[in-house]
């Protein structure tokens, strides 16, 4: 199960939910369960960095996800 | 804008009095960055390192004659004037970088008329003179008295000057320039202060002059300096005695300044008392190894 | 991949970079070092109000000027919608981008670029654009973050609506957004802590300083297709900017790199590039066109002036047991500042299991800020490095203690989420304990000071080429600027896979047309990402020479290795095929040799550096100077040793530049005072001292090398080191930068 | 507009260009003479990046009018190597790691070597202050002095080998 964790920004839409557990095994089945749980979510995520096992990933979306991935929702940022 | 590089006198008086949009220069670090600066050019350049009389550095009867357009790199890398005027050379080696240095000149740091400019305040001190050219002849005239305010001078057009005349010091008599910037260079003063004081024999001040820079539209000189500081010893550093504080607030009293971008009226303040301080124990001390 | 050798050849060594001899001798050439045939120049005319309307524009004056050619204003460039502005640094919309081009109904600060004109010399060019006549109206500027939001602020934009608030706002303000982090519960927290520090900060807005303006040619053919030439910090992401703003087709035009002058962020996004290319579309001849420097300090972007509330809370053991910050971050004149940037980094350095952060993005009448070093960071650095220290100070902690017992490590979740990987912030705080600066003795009036900072670095989109010579040389390709000798490191990499002489390799930086994508040179990424491309290039093409030797000598693929350069048999039983026979060699073979590489890096570590800063105070002027500076920074492993001191004593004397001098004046109409070095201040050499460094290296499992991005992590530590050095010093703590003497008399003389 | 005509020595080749009155040095030396090693950073002399030595002194070629090089002599970047060999602050420099993009540089050379002309031995400050009309905001200077130093040894070697032998 990744362990998902959403900003500030984000617990609007899931009711004060800071983090959850998805089973899923790429970034794109866990937006679909996030959907299903926070219908509008979807959305919101694709203007979010996301960092997955630590890492700010340019291509999240792209990716897959391990058992015991973490996933974190963070304000769009800009780097230097 | 037409350059012109006249090589004597006569020449460049001729062409200044032919054109009322002709301006002269010499060294051109301060008329470049104000064209960069959007200020209007003028329609002829008057260059004036081409005429010999600007380019003199001697001492003769009695006085050093001071060239209005020699570099400033020349003047500080000349033993016998830097040895005459410690002051005058470190207030001119202050001009800018050594590039600058390269360009920079007496004549044109006087007649910018920055209240900043850092050859000025020790100018006045000396006692020096700067000799004016122009259609009506030559005319001499304190250097205190060619700046009338920022960016205004007391020349008339198509005058200007050839050089400075600066009495030989007397024995016990040196002179001595402070100023405060925030970096370490390449800055314009925020605070500028000379003095020149001559000491007795027995190492007493008999004779005081302090200019200060940057806190008021032209130098100010700290009138009270000579009454405050005659007869002391001023050997001790600069903060230990009653006199020094008095010179201090002297220093205050004679400032006029503002705020702007690089400091503030209380900073020039306190800052000009500190430097008036700083730069007497200077000279001071030089003065006494002239004795 | 991860690193499986400690002895290297080539990685960790010094050699003399590849584009040094150029670099040298004048011949490098620079954005403005461009020249062609038929050339017209372009000038741009700028506002001279910081806000206004612009009622009307007429150029019809400006037009009938013998020489020019053509002359654009912001009715000319397309309107655009609000999608964000992907791959630049700095957020913006494109509408927002477009608008900062060049102005439409309003101008928003002083500087702002309202027509632009193409005549065949920039004198003409110049004079022409100041006969265009403008016709303002004057609003009133709005010049802090405080004025900007208050409630009856003059509003920049009708149109702007805060986001991030709980509920959506019903009027339009100049507060563009707001980001709010938190864990735990702080209001309960502050109840464990012994001792509770509050304070208030505020810097001012700084310019990157680099010594080479913006500059650009632009030559666009009839059939809309064209080459621009320019230096910047990643030509494939400035080619799309400048394509999206003109509506136009990103391929069409081929970006040719320039030498670039320094960036530090700056050069992340455009101002020239659409100016030239659409004149040069408008005239079918070239148009070049380069920023003064006055125009560089009034229309580029500086980064975010800012305001900031820190609070922290600590047990008598100085553990940290809560913190909470407020910020505030000026965007300049349209939304996206670094604050986000700022709300991640201001504790990052710290394990606090009760947080609250809250920062604003506020737009004033001053110039769009753009990325400058580590954005956003070396202020909440100043702030909570500060406060670090006030708790240390009173709790009778060494401030290097108090770090150390709340220092992040390997598996501890950072405020902004996710847990941290292999780290070095022990280490170098270890090393600046036991560097012995730290235990040097001062006279009166000297103080010492120490700070932290955090980075979190980029990977980014890349590219990398190697093709072998047919002599045995290598060159090396990537599409990054070459900004400080990523040239060098990259080659390094190359020779220590490859097994060759790094000076056989040639590194280059190629055009947009010549290799695929690459993101720019930016968030300290280059050795990092284009490093792990090059590496992955190399190692493919070592498989094929290895696959070439094997059938040749007709054995498995697996009974060859590459040693020092050369195919060997496992057996011995063939002499080696060296790199240059192997090139020699290999139409015979299956053709030319080389390997291309693409990556989306994850794995790009975050960075931390640890600073011992020494000062002495004149109490009578107030005047800082510099003694002694240390910097122990974690780079992963150095791959080009000097560069990344380099990169680490650029970073300082920046960040000291910024702690002390450095600052936009304004006067009351928003005019700027000192758009100008010789007013705005940054450090001499006169000014320094040597810059000791301590390269400190707990590799990066994620890199091949264990390579970290080491370029901006430099400057978040100095505004704090300085600030707490000053304290030390006077027992003044100034919480207002710059440092200038201005304000150091005034805290001295104050109470 | 009509334009001067300027007779001069650049790196010891005698040269001649057309001008307007108000251009300045730097921009004839770049933009008529094709020059391009001499940068231009600011154009009011406030970060050094255009030094050129005029007649034997250290100048910001920005604020020299470029009629006024009339029969004088310019040393560039261009001129520092002789033939085939780099000048000992060149090698330094290249050696040190004393630049990192590399706009500033050639600004620094003329500057050091106008220095150590004048001083074959300064030492650190005297070097900090004889470049400190040289902005560098890539470095933090410390490697460009430490290549200053180093270049004034190798120049003294070099001195001692040419009397020796």
């Amino acid at each position: 199960m990744a362990q998902v964790f959403f900003s500030n920004a984000l617990q609007g839409l899931t009711g004060g939910t800071t983090e959850m557990e998805v089973k899923a095994s790429s970034m794109r089945a866990l937006a679909r369960s996030l959907e299903e749980h926070f219908p509008g979510i979807g959305l919101q995520l694709k203007s979010a960095a996301v960092a997955i096992d630590g890492d700010i990933v340019p291509s999240a979306w792209w990716e897959t996800l391990e058992p015991d991935s973490e996933v974190h929702f963070l304000p769009a940022i800009s780097g230097g | 804008m037409k350059y012109q590089a006249p090589t004597s006198i006569e020449e460049a008086v001729a062409l200044l009095s032919s054109d009322p949009g002709a301006r002269v220069f010499a060294g051109a670090t301060d008329l470049i960055p104000q064209f960069q600066g959007g200020r209007p050019e003028p329609s002829m350049l008057v260059d004036l390192k081409g005429v010999p009389q600007t380019g003199v550095l001697e001492c003769q009867n009695g006085y050093w004659r001071v060239g209005a357009a020699v570099p400033a790199a020349r003047l500080t890398s000349h033993r016998e004037l830097v040895s005459a005027f410690p002051g005058l050379v470190e207030g001119t080696s202050l001009i800018g970088s050594d590039q600058i240095q390269g360009r920079a000149t007496l004549g044109g740091n006087l007649c910018n008329a920055s209240p900043a400019a850092d050859s000025v305040p020790p100018l006045v001190a000396l006692g020096a003179t700067a000799v004016i050219v122009g259609a009506a002849g030559r005319r001499s005239v304190p250097v205190s008295e060619i700046v009338i305010g920022p960016g205004a001078t007391s020349l008339h057009h198509a005058e200007f000057i050839t050089e400075f005349r600066i009495p030989v010091p007397a024995r016990g008599c040196s002179d001595a320039y402070e100023r405060f910037i925030p970096r370490t260079e390449m800055d314009i003063a925020v605070v500028g202060a000379a003095a020149r004081i001559r000491l007795d024999d027995q190492g007493r001040c008999r004779d005081a002059t302090v200019v200060l820079g940057a806190v008021a539209p032209t130098v100010a000189e700290v009138s009270a300096a000579a009454e405050i500081l005659r007869g002391r010893q001023l050997a001790e550093a600069p903060n230990c005695k009653a006199f020094w504080e008095e010179l201090g607030e002297a220093a205050v009293a004679s400032c006029n300044p503002i705020d702007d971008k690089r400091g503030t009226v209380q900073f020039r303040r306190r800052v000009a008392a500190v430097l008036a301080r700083r730069t007497v124990a200077t000279a001071a001390r030089r003065a006494k190894e002239a004795i | 991949m991860t690193a499986t050798r400690t002895a290297y050849k080539w990685v960790g060594t010094r050699p003399v970079r590849h584009d040094g001899l150029d670099k040298v001798t004048g011949r490098a050439r620079f954005g403005a070092d461009f020249a062609t045939a038929g050339m017209l120049h372009g000038a741009v005319l700028r506002s001279p109000h910081a806000h206004a309307r612009i009622r009307s524009i007429d150029v019809s004056e400006a037009l009938a000027v013998s020489g020019v050619k053509a002359i654009i204003t912001g009715a000319d460039l397309p309107e655009l919608d609000d999608n964000q502005v992907e791959g630049g640094e700095g957020n913006a919309t494109y509408r927002d981008l477009s608008r900062n081009i060049l102005a439409r109904d309003k101008v928003l600060y002083e500087g702002h670029a309202v027509a632009a004109v193409a005549a065949t010399t920039l004198r003409v060019a110049e004079q022409a654009a100041q006969l265009i006549r403008v016709e303002y109206q004057v609003l009133a500027p709005v010049l802090t973050i405080e004025e900007a939001m208050a409630d009856d602020a003059p509003l920049l934009h009708d149109d702007l609506f805060t986001s991030g608030l709980d509920s959506p706002p019903k009027e339009p303000s100049n507060i563009a957004a707001r980001h709010v982090t938190s864990r735990g519960d702080p209001d309960a927290a502050w109840e464990e802590a012994d001792l509770v520090v509050e304070r208030e900060y505020f810097t001012k807005a700084v310019h990157q300083g680099y010594i080479e303006p913006h500059a650009v040619v632009a030559q666009i053919g009839e059939d809309g297709k064209g080459t621009v030439w320019g230096s910047s910090q990643g030509h494939f992401v400035i080619r799309t900017l400048t394509a999206n703003v003109l509506g136009w087709d990103p391929g069409d035009m081929k970006f040719i790199p320039a030498e670039i002058g320094g960036g530090f962020g700056g050069k992340t996004t455009i101002y020239l590039e659409p100016l030239a290319a659409l004149l040069s579309r408008r005239t079918g001849r070239p148009v070049k066109m380069v920023m003064t420097r006055h125009e560089v300090f009034r229309a580029t972007g500086p980064t975010s002036g800012t305001w900031m509330k820190v609070k922290m809370g600590a047990r008598k053991d100085g553990k940290l047991v809560a913190a909470q910050a407020w910020m505030a971050y000026e965007a300049g004149a349209f939304p996206g500042s670094p604050v986000g940037l700022g709300v991640m980094g201001i504790f990052a350095c710290y394990d606090i299991p009760n947080v609250y952060l809250e920062g604003y993005d506020v737009v004033v009448n001053k110039p769009k800020v753009a990325a400058y070093r580590a954005p956003g960071a070396p202020m909440v650095g100043f702030a909570a490095e500060s406060v670090i220290d006030e708790l240390a100070e009173q709790l009778r902690i060494d401030p290097v203690e108090i770090r150390l017992r709340n220092a992040v490590a390997e598996g501890v979740r950072a405020v902004y989420g996710p847990k941290y990987r292999k780290i070095g912030l022990v280490e170098t705080l270890e090393t600046a304990r036991d560097h012995p600066h730290y235990s040097a003795p001062l006279g009166p009036w000297q103080g010492r000071g120490v700070a932290s900072g955090w980075w979190m670095n980029y990977g980014g989109e890349t590219s990398a080429t190697v093709n072998i010579n047919s002599d045995g040389t290598a060159v090396v390709m990537s599409g990054c600027p070459d900004i400080g000798g990523s040239r060098a490191s990259l080659a390094q990499m190359a020779a220590e896979e490859l097994g060759i002489d790094v000076h056989r390799i040639e590194p280059v930086v190629a055009d947009t047309h010549s290799i695929g994508y690459n993101d720019l040179t930016g968030g300290s990424r280059v050795t990092f990402a284009v490093g792990m491309a090059v590496v992955s290039a190399a190692r493919e093409l070592i498989e094929d020479m290895c696959s070439r030797a094997a059938r040749m000598w007709d054995v498995p693929p697996e009974e060859v290795e590459w040693v020092e350069g050369r195919a060997q048999s496992v057996s011995g039983a063939f002499p080696p095929l060296t790199l240059e026979e192997l090139a020699a060699g290999s139409a015979r073979t299956g053709g030319p040799l080389s390997a291309t590489n693409t990556v989306n890096p994850r794995g790009v570590g975050v960075a931390f550096s640890t600073q011992i800063c020494d000062v002495e105070v004149d109490p009578e002027t107030g005047r800082v100077t510099i003694l002694r500076y240390t910097v122990a920074q974690d780079a992963g492993r150095a791959i080009h040793p000097d560069y990344v001191e380099g990169q680490m004593q650029g970073g300082v004397v920046q960040g000291i530049g910024w702690a002390l001098n450095e600052e936009y004046i304004f006067d009351g109409d928003g005019v700027m005072e000192n758009p100008g070095f010789l007013d705005y201040r940054m450090p001499v050499a006169s000014d320094l001292p040597m810059i000791d460094t301590v390269i400190v290296e707990v590799p990066n499992p994620e890199h091949p090398y264990g390579v970290r991005g080491v370029g901006e992590v430099g400057i978040v530590p100095p505004l704090g080191a300085v600030a707490n050095a000053v304290y030390a010093a006077t027992g003044k703590r100034i919480q207002e930068l710059p440092m200038s003497p201005v304000k150091v008399l005034e805290a001295l003389s104050s109470g | 507009m009509s334009r001067t005509y300027v007779t001069c020595v650049v790196n010891g080749d005698p040269v001649d260009f057309l001008c307007h009155d108000y251009q300045t040095l730097l921009s004839a030396l770049r933009d008529e003479l094709g020059l391009t090693g001499t940068k231009e950073g600011c154009g009011t002399g406030d970060c050094g990046a255009c030094s050129v030595i005029l007649d034997g002194q250290l100048v910001c070629s920005c604020l020299v009018f470029a009629p006024e090089a009339e029969g004088r002599s310019i040393e560039t970047i261009e001129g520092m190597a002789e033939g085939q060999h780099l000048h000992p602050l060149q090698e330094s420099f290249l050696e040190g790691a004393a630049f990192q993009c590399g706009v500033c540089t050639p600004g620094f050379l003329i500057a050091a070597k106008a220095l150590l002309d004048h001083n074959p031995t300064p030492t650190e400050t005297e070097v900090r202050y004889g470049v400190a009309g040289n902005l560098c905001r890539c470095t933090g200077y410390d490697k460009i002095v430490r290549s200053v130093l180093d270049a004034a040894v190798r120049m003294r070697e070099q001195d001692t080998r040419k009397e020796t032998a």
